[in-house]
């Protein structure tokens, strides 16, 4: 979201330049296109979330435990929700003043202040949009992480981790990227999340798989998706989503917004393309399954990129995506053996990684004019930015693993992380809600 | 009268339906189940991992029949069912004591 | 939707300013941005009815009856929209002259002089987008109705019901609110429906239990919800819907627009997590259909208020909310004993009535300066609005209690208002539609 | 798509009158509400397909067929988009120079020279946002006609036959129609894809029944839809991802795309309930799957109307869309004996051609005054319409008939299109990709 | 001993339960089935495509019980099942020669 | 040849496949049922509706062996399907008197 929004022959400027009389100068000029566009936008990252991403999940577990799985989402989304607005906003996204390298202030808490105000990232669009939009985002991110120890923690002890992650990584790891905090600061770039939020997410769910240990039954039982027609339907309201997540990171209604689009959805086909090609002929069937992480792993991959590249290279990530993603969910994951349910790790971690080194390969002035005409990624020129890159990984990596397992392990030592075994095989829609699937 | 168990292939049910209606039977209860046997079942993969799921559909049908109807029906099931192929599935015969028609009270071969 | 748009430094304002050769003063100014709002709200809102309210319905009911009921919400859909278009929309929206007070006139039936024209209360945006858009708030009005009966009634009969109710209780009542009536000009306000479309259907919903009674088995038989998936994917597509109806309702993209979706977003999550906590404590489990369920009563509180009050005081609503629906669906109702299959009066009857008082008590000029400078709610000193909301909810409630009742027993003599019992027993997919769900 | 934006009092305009100094010649002038409309629009559609048409596919199969139905939506996704992008766009929509009466160029091949650029059709919307709007319909048409032949089609021979499709009819009949080929040049008008979406799908689709063969055991065993539920879903993100195809098809935001937009409500409305009313009378009984698609029969029917035909004359095409369709999907596929697995030539065939005639009747310069002030159809006064666009059926469904059997008997003689018949008995599911529903 | 089973109409089965246990019978098991007989089944229009359902559904209960209680059991379905109208159903008594109780390894009618 | 049918919780269905092959079953047909006894069931609240679902899933086995094989089936399954908790289920045993393979028309012993 570090970029300045290319607008060809804006009609705002030619009316200012005409009408001085009109105090401009202190007023923000909100445009209605622009507003338009992040209203919806934030409407289609919260459908992402429910029930797009709880479907998603939802179809892949045992019957026994779909309700608690699909569940998470909608509970995160109402605890984040309430979080976001009464703090997280305000500390991601305000200026900290001395500490800004690190963290925001409370000047937004509980909303303060947002009226005839507009945010310095977005200043054609009335600031409660912006504050909608990125609660989308911190919406989704913990959510995403709840597929890594799903049919197995306890419902209490999910929502004690998910607030305490969203407060203590997800916040700080957004402002340092897009609040103004160090990784900006050096020239890290993120479009729309590989950092923030899929490499972030990829990474504490490795960490919850580690700390958590596998199913009763894992590599013995059938543990097969009970339902895909349910995470097809998921897969395909993230894909439409994600429109708003990459093109509405734009943060405009225009041309950005239209490359952010175009190289999301030329990445996602590519790398269910891929996905399915490799799993023909390694495993004689292309399977349902399969084309539906290819797609999800282009969509995470192109993330970070989606505002910086030229379609032609958003196709080469996804082909990187969708073999790397292979690779790491079959391959890797099976030879290192933890028990990541449902593949957060090998799909939006991995995905998130690599996206993000390769930002530092295609990202090209030609689309984003982020360094002001000097050359932006490998492509223009600058071999640099990929070491800028691989440094906002590496500090998100180690910090939101740190972070992660010692949120965990509190938890773990007040409350208990896991379901016991009996609810386990029970199954949790009926062991932690009282309810089931007829 | 006996009773007949037969376990099918699930898209054999229409025609064994057809020829047992054919030698007279006039009531029957279709169960579905899964079978375990010499037919194998088939790998499924997901993300890697294998599994090889044993068990098979397979679709269970009761019938209770005077005696001297048994030895026509089994004929009826096997005909109707029969693929040749592995996994066409069993037909078991057990004895049963008494039968009663719920709406009528009626009992023994008029029950059925 | 009474109130004036907040727009800072309107680009049309300063247009009109220094153009005016171009005859501005005749032709309506559309603002594409506003109209691309709109035309997206009314997709959202489509959205809410169909699949939206037709799954958070299906999948409480019993599996014999999930056609049945899912079906009922596209009936009303293809109905209604024939009925608002022929009629509906101009006995709702227009002047009638001497009975203004009380119906519109027909000057707009059939769409007729929709070519050119804009209507007064959203001068922005094209007239026939009005009508699109009020005409899913006509759709899906009496859709929420049908929860009350689900499960018994004739799809023959349900038909009549729906084409005579919005014909001669929902169309009025808009007019009385929105479209120049009695109501709107004594100074009741209601945003987005609280009283127009929540209450409104409530009141319908607990005539319409009454005058049927309840299902065969009732209290007796196992009726628990057959699949909550189903429940949890329209919940999800009612919330992100909610948007389009609330943020929508500020009749263009701005300011107002936004503090519409952030109030909407912030009380529905609110209200998710305290009913989740009150079963909880109550129950030792938190079950999915109660998150879901508060959820859903947070965004019906809301709504009357969205664009009025504060965002603190949309979480205070999101309180309210969640512990009084959760009083009336789970305890109240079980002490009257009358049979709400789905709780449409405990959700949408009573969250309708609490926000529509609660926005005496917080709307504020702040955020909408309804009233010209002058205080709006008691927040801002105006005790007296209360009362003035109060006068709304008794006026709405008595007129549509009597019109329902009256509509009900006209169909109940001329054709009969319930299956048989052997067709409700055997469920109403076979019996009404000749289908089933396998 | 061929026609004059109507848009009053235009921003542009009278901007570009007053402010010439900013080079406003060279320069296209986005309008951020149309770019946002058209942004919207585009997930609408891709909506549509995935999940929306692959829902109403995969609940009229048998269950186990569903996930093999349900994603080749999504395969064909993928494959279009890739498609689209490396060549298929440029050939549709560039100028063919001496062929441009059959084909387009390479120039936009990889998406070449999009940066900055507008596309003539839509000139205030960036062209890269044009190039992903018409992706989207590139991707639907194809998976529409994968109704006609499921149950029984290859899924290696599927993806063949939709790459080829694409390139050899699609793309030379999106040229032809809307791209600036002979078709457009002798005034054929099709909005939103009356002609080149739907006539186009359905025709294939009655070869690909004819070329294949019938389901064994079509006509003998129980081949009812097995969870129409999945159907319902799919219909209502059918219906209101239409407003982004018909709507969107204004290519701006304004009163065209409002006409549109209650145009296609309207006429799916009536469609609806004019099916569901005909088959009360005849059957005895309104069927869900008889509503569902009486509503797809109308909206498949207004496509080409949409944005030349007043409201009323909407009314009136659905009423000619649900009797129509309703005979050629029951009576007329009866009669004949092919067996259209889910009744794509009988809706979407049948729909196509009828509402492209009635746009030669119907259509109105008093909506889209798309002959400059001279009449347009037969209502206002041109009669000779209706020929020009029998010309329209005639060519596309004559060229299409035979480009998809050749394609068709390619591929049979190269890879064979049927499964086995153990595998058909088997269920595609397990067959194909080796999962099922359980 | 002897296996009691009964084929039921399915929304018979709560008070079929309630009246087993009050003759004394402690245990159960229950299993959705599909039942063909006199008893006409319906018919489906898909799009102009009939179809005669004529497997209507069914709840087959069965119950392993002592020779002294086959009676009474016999009694409470048939009470409790009736409803006087086609399809009500049938009860079928077979021998059983073994029980155990898996839990506590006991046999006979300890085991019930 | 006798019929041991056996009721199980799921869970246990792997183990006790896996125990009667070791003991040289080579066919099993398996169906998913409900069950009631001892065991209480759970209550289910809905917006302050409380149900008692007293029916709680089970799996049913059937196995049709010969008579020398039947005490082997039994501890082989007794052993399986073991929790020592109660609602583990039971085991009956019925005769059989005929059996046929539907493939190859063998029958008694042969055919299982
Ligand atoms: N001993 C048995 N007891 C009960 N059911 C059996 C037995 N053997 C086989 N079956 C059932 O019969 C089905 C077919 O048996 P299988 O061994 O696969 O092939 P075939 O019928 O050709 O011998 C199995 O799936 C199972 O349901
Ligand atoms: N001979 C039979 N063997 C097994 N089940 C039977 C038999 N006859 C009937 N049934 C079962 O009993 C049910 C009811 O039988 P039906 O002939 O329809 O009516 P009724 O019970 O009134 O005689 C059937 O649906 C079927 O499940
Ligand atoms: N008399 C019976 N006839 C048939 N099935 C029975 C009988 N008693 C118990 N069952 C079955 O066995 C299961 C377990 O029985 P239960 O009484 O709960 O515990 P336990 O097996 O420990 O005695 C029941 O759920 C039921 O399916």
């Amino acid at each position: 979201m570090h970029k300045t929004v290319l607008r060809i022959g804006a009609p705002l400027a030619c009316m200012l330049a005409f009408v001085p009389a009109v105090s401009a100068a202190d007023k923000p000029q909100i445009d209605t296109g622009d507003t338009a566009w992040l209203l919806v936008a934030t409407v289609l990252v919260l459908m992402m979330n429910i029930p797009g991403l709880a479907l998603f999940y939802a179809g892949m577990v045992r019957k026994k435990n779909v309700l608690a799985t699909a569940v998470q989402a909608v509970a995160v989304a109402a605890l984040v929700t309430v979080l976001w607005f009464v703090v997280g906003y305000s500390l991601a996204f305000t200026d900290g003043g001395g500490l800004n390298g690190i963290i925001g202030s409370l000047s937004r808490a509980f909303g303060k202040g947002l009226l005839g105000s507009v945010h310095d990232l977005a200043k054609t669009v009335p600031e409660n949009v912006f504050l909608m939009y990125q609660a989308t985002f911190a919406v989704i991110t913990p959510a995403i992480i709840a597929g890594a120890f799903a049919e197995r923690m306890k419902f209490s002890a999910m929502m004690w981790f998910m607030g305490l992650w969203l407060l203590f990584v997800y916040v700080p790891v957004a402002h340092w990227v897009w609040g103004g905090g160090f990784l900006g600061a050096a020239g890290v770039l993120d479009f729309a999340g590989g950092l923030v939020v899929h490499l972030n997410a990829g990474i504490a769910a490795l960490v919850c798989c580690l700390v958590m240990g596998k199913r009763v039954g894992y590599g013995q039982e059938y543990m097969a998706p009970h339902n895909l027609v349910l995470t097809l339907i998921g897969t395909s309201l993230l894909w439409v989503g994600w429109f708003g997540f990459n093109a509405g990171s734009a943060l405009a209604s225009g041309e950005l917004a239209g490359s952010a689009m175009l190289n999301t959805h030329v990445a996602a086909s590519t790398a269910a393309l891929v996905w399915m090609a490799i799993e023909w002929v390694a495993r004689g069937k292309p399977s349902v399954l399969g084309i539906l992480t290819g797609a999800v792993a282009g969509l995470g991959t192109i993330t970070p990129a989606a505002g910086y590249v030229e379609p032609w290279a958003a196709m080469v990530i996804g082909v990187a995506a969708g073999a790397v993603c292979y690779w790491a969910s079959v391959v890797l994951k099976n030879q290192l053996g933890y028990d990541d349910s449902l593949d957060v790790f090998g799909v939006h971690g991995v995905g998130g990684i690599l996206g993000s080194i390769l930002v530092g390969v295609f990202a090209t002035r030609a689309i984003n004019d982020v360094a002001k005409g000097q050359p932006v990624g490998l492509v223009d020129g600058n071999g640099g930015q990929i070491l800028t890159q691989l440094y906002g990984v590496a500090a998100i990596a180690i910090f939101c693993g740190v972070a992660t397992w010692i949120i965990l392990k509190i938890i773990d030592a007040a409350i208990g992380l896991r379901v016991t075994r009996d609810e386990e095989v029970e199954g949790l829609d009926t062991a932690l809600h009282g309810e089931r699937v007829q | 009268m006996k009773l007949v168990s037969a376990i099918i292939k699930p898209f054999k049910l229409d025609e064994v339906r057809d020829a047992l209606t054919g030698v007279g039977v006039s009531g029957l209860t279709v169960s579905e189940v899964k079978g375990f046997g010499r037919q194998k079942g088939q790998t499924e993969i997901y993300r890697g991992a294998e599994y090889l799921v044993s068990f098979l559909p397979k679709v269970k049908i009761e019938i209770v029949v005077d005696d001297s109807q048994v030895e026509r029906a089994i004929e009826a099931i096997q005909k109707a069912a029969h693929t040749g192929k592995i996994g066409d599935g069993k037909i078991f015969v057990t004895p049963v004591e008494q039968a009663v028609r719920i709406r009528t009270g009626e009992s023994g071969s008029n029950a059925l």
